[in-house]
């Protein structure tokens, strides 16, 4: 019972520090099952983060436990991780096939067996049309799915994610964003993915760690820590962006029904099910009475507070979900906003991201 | 009227001047021999057999470049150390003296009454005039060559590679056989043709530490001292031949 | 407890023994002699007069590789032509063929009777047993090294900066002295170097060519085969000083 | 007369094809003291077109006349031309005054006149406390002002700009930008501004030609181009920005007012001036009366086109400037929107952006 409910991946204390990067005194522990994103800035060390995770490095002081065995000094080919570093590294000599098998080849495999189970897992991932490729010719979203292909194939106890949408352009990368939901479907890896994207973390993952320079700094559910950052770094970095989590519910040609829990909007997308949605602060407008206006979305609430963010000044509105509004100074005094006042927030369904 | 480029017309007839005097000695034997006579040059036994020996040789210290310097290789391209830098400078320095000198140092370093040549004559390795001398003398000059050829390659493969292969469950040593080395593998073998190619042609460490038995590269001063240059012109005929072939599979390897 | 990385401690291992082979014969030699007995070697006047007809005549044949080896460079580096990648190839053919052979060629072309020689005659070069003989045979062996280094560092100026110069005024020629050589000029000064240590270490073309005058490797071997290994210590430790200043030098210019 | 008032520079059916790049067949006249852009996506051959201007390649066909000279076939040194290519190019072995004087000091000049030079120079385009830098501690910012400093010094008869702004981050383009327009004022020099920006064209052009395939399709003044554009090529390239030139003419605190020519409208920013406003189809609300509403701007106008733009519907809007609004059809049904129609759009001060 007690090795079921223990965590996956446990870092006593780790510190290392290699070049100009640094980890100092980690703590952190990954369950089983969970999509556990790190967020931070470039140079945070979360690359190092992974690879004293992957064995690739040792740490300097510190422990790492993975399925309730100290692996600190393993190396890493006795410590079944998945490993899909930033640029991929396929492997340019071998065809995306033999990519794909590497890992099950060199556990001494027969050729029928390694053959047998790549067809299977790439068409599980959807790349069986890729197998007798070569390495180069692929575009940077198949080699990505190659990469997870390679990886997941040696049934990891975990799968370490480096940045994995970071070299996509940004219509590839909502598309693996959909395409990694898609396959932890199918195959309920756990997995650690590291971004310096906020929007990946809300988006993908089950919890979250913010890391800065080597430290980390805040660990919980995304929402939890876009409503109580424990500091304002943390809040400058993960910003007012009234993103919330929601599910298309009901659709009106292009218009989708978005419903956040609670709390109904509509958006224009052609998306279906679970969404994530952001409005920024700037394209919120307030009315003090309803109006015939074109603005989807008319929002009844509170102002909760009020305060300076140069150069506007910010409401933060309690309309079911918390959110944020920048409005000039101007318009508070003309309006004769004061905390406490009843309000409704209006934006338009086109003036919401989707994804 | 479009205006000639004058800089690149001067530097083409300048250039020229150092293409020719390069070319030139090469197009002229071709002129002075035949096919036939060449053919010939490959029945005289004593050719033969020189050519048996220096090629020979000539694998048998590439072979050891590579067995052992494939290793150093990588230790030099993935680790560092102190001192790294000089250590990679020093070994490079038998291609910077003499190699008559190169021949002296083999020599007094590695006869049969030097403490290393003691030991090498008990497992039946003597230097002077005996086809071991051959190979130790072309490894002396040739084994730089391959090491740094090697280390090049192995510096180009990213270290990446090898993570994502070892975190797949193949070991250090799995690893470099199966993603380092054949991602290294063009330099590995340019570097094998450079390095035979360059034992091939040595002669001043040759002269010192074993002028038998004869190496080709000797037999054609032999046979220029004894009988004059046009005795010599087959020979080099067919040693030029062999040498373009190098040259240009080294060219055909590089632009793949 | 921290695994022992098996690998890098085998390789380690493995290269240590090429490690050994090319450095032991090196520092022995420092065992052998002492500074005294190399100031000796400076102050015999055959070994002096022998050092300076080398070091002039490598001297001269990188010069010439300069003067015409440069503007050839240049234009490999910023013309594309017919063959041209052929062209470079054969001209690399010097440095993979014995040295011996070289020298066959070099002679055969430039010899006072050829077509090319009588031309040279008549404003004074003779190659047989002359100083001119070698500096053209070192010339033939060590110009390709040259010619590569300088058009690599050609390849690597970036043609904008050309560009610019030209659109701020200055010719052609003016942006290559001001522009394209300054920027090329690590390059050019490591093939320099590296040119006249390869003219300096060349035997096997000087024993065809010209072995009077006394070249120093030449001489080398004349007192190994005249007094024994002992005679030729002094004179090699001195080379060997000479060739480790040369690769500290392009190590130098390499890491700055 | 006839010279004063001519072209400065002439383009006569100019085609040139080198490695994968191309010009076609074209045709272009410069004016005298114009800021004129060539705007285009990458791969136009923009560059190329610099370059046979400059005298690097020569064309295969076509003639070019700069100050009613042939230059076609003249070597760059010989046109008089400032160049500053997309890298700037600055020679790294000199130093910075080295640089800048270089294009004095082939000319003969003595050393003591190149440093004048030099220095009056500097000093006008404020760069005199980089003179004794190396080139290689340079930010990009600075090596665009010391590319710009080299180029102008030799008092060039027309200046090529290529891609001047793409290689600097977005807070020093608009730096930069502001600085050419500075620099513009004090030398009054005649420019060539290759971009893909459509915001630098609209901003700096005089005029502005639009370049596709090697081909120039459009050539005229930005305004007019927005508002005509010749195809639907051209029209999607320059965008529905509601881009807007304009000047701040009084401040409010944070809030500036910006005179459109006609129409004025507030907006959240410092800066004073001429400036560039562009405001967000998606960001604009269509209120059918006035509300008592924060966004600062309420512009009353005239429904002119109605047309799809997928996933929205893009409204045209005359209220004393062309305004592009995105609805989504659900709204332009409830708000029974018609051709003709009296709306009022409504936009924040702080959704505007101001450069």
């Amino acid at each position: 019972m007690k090795t079921v409910s223990s965590p996956l991946l446990v870092l006593k204390s780790v510190s290392k520090s290699w070049r100009e990067f640094q980890i100092k005194d980690v703590n952190l522990e990954v369950r089983r099952g969970e999509y556990f994103v790190v967020m931070g800035p470039t140079g945070a060390g979360k690359t190092l983060l992974l690879q004293l995770i992957a064995g690739i490095h040792y740490p300097d002081s510190g422990k790492i436990i993975l399925d309730d065995v100290d692996v600190t000094y393993l190396p890493p080919e006795r410590r079944s991780i998945g490993y899909v570093p930033q640029n991929y590294a396929l492997f340019p000599h071998m065809l995306v096939k033999d990519n794909i098998g590497y890992g099950l080849k060199i556990r001494g495999y027969s050729k029928n067996k390694v053959e047998e189970e790549v067809q299977e897992i790439s068409v599980k991932l959807g790349i069986n049309h890729l197998l007798e490729r070569m390495v180069s010719t692929l575009s940077g979203g198949e080699q990505q799915r190659v990469a997870l292909a390679r990886a997941l194939i040696i049934k990891p106890k975990i799968l370490l994610l480096d940045e994995p949408l970071s070299a996509l352009d940004p219509e590839t990368r909502e598309e693996i964003r959909e395409y990694i939901k898609e396959i932890r479907k199918i195959l309920k890896f756990t997995a650690i993915h590291v971004t310096h994207d906020f929007v990946e973390a809300v988006d993908l993952g089950d919890r979250m760690a913010v890391m800065f320079n080597g430290e980390i700094l805040q660990v919980g559910e995304p929402i939890e820590i876009i409503n109580n950052p424990r500091n304002e770094l943390i809040a400058s970095f993960t910003g007012a962006k009234n993103l919330f989590k929601g599910k298309v519910i009901a659709r009106r040609g292009e218009l989708a029904e978005i419903d956040l829990g609670g709390v109904r909007i509509y958006a224009a997308t052609r998306k279906l099910g679970e969404v994530m949605v952001a409005i920024r602060p700037e394209n919120i407008v307030i009315l003090l009475e309803k109006a015939r206006i074109s603005a989807r979305n008319i929002l009844e609430g509170i102002i909760e507070e009020i305060s300076e963010k140069p150069p506007y000044i910010s409401l933060k509105v309690d309309a079911g979900l918390p959110f944020t509004v920048y409005l000039t100074r101007n318009a508070l005094e003309d309006l004769n906003l004061t905390v406490g006042k009843r309000v409704y927030l209006a934006f338009k369904a086109s003036a919401i991201s989707v994804f | 009227m479009r205006r000639v480029e004058n800089l690149f017309l001067t530097f083409s007839i300048l250039g020229s001047v150092i293409v020719f005097a390069l070319l030139a000695p090469m197009a002229i034997i071709f002129f002075m021999t035949n096919p036939i006579q060449i053919g010939e040059a490959l029945m005289d036994l004593e050719i033969l057999n020189a050519l048996l020996t220096t090629f020979t040789a000539a694998a048998m210290a590439t072979f050891s470049a590579l067995i052992f310097g494939t290793p150093l290789a990588y230790v030099l391209a993935r680790k560092d150390f102190a001192l790294k830098n000089l250590l990679e400078s020093l070994m490079n320095v038998p291609l910077a003296i003499p190699h008559s000198v190169a021949g002296i140092l083999v020599l007094l370093a590695y006869h049969s009454r030097s403490s290393i040549g003691e030991i090498l004559s008990r497992i039946g390795i003597v230097v002077e005039d005996s086809f071991w001398g051959i190979v130790v003398a072309m490894l002396f000059v040739s084994a730089p060559i391959f090491i740094s050829s090697a280390r090049s390659g192995f510096s180009m493969v990213d270290e990446t590679f090898e993570h994502v292969a070892r975190t797949l469950g193949a070991g250090h040593f799995k690893t470099f056989f199966t993603v380092t080395l054949p991602l290294a593998f063009r330099s590995i073998v340019s570097g094998i043709i450079v390095t035979w190619a360059r034992a091939v042609s040595e002669v001043g460490a040759l002269l010192i530490v074993a002028p038998y038995p004869k190496s080709i590269a000797l037999l054609v001063i032999e046979r220029f001292e004894a009988f004059g240059l046009s005795a010599a012109i087959p020979i080099t005929a067919l040693l030029l031949l062999i040498g373009i072939i190098v040259v240009l599979t080294l060219n055909y390897i590089s632009m793949r």
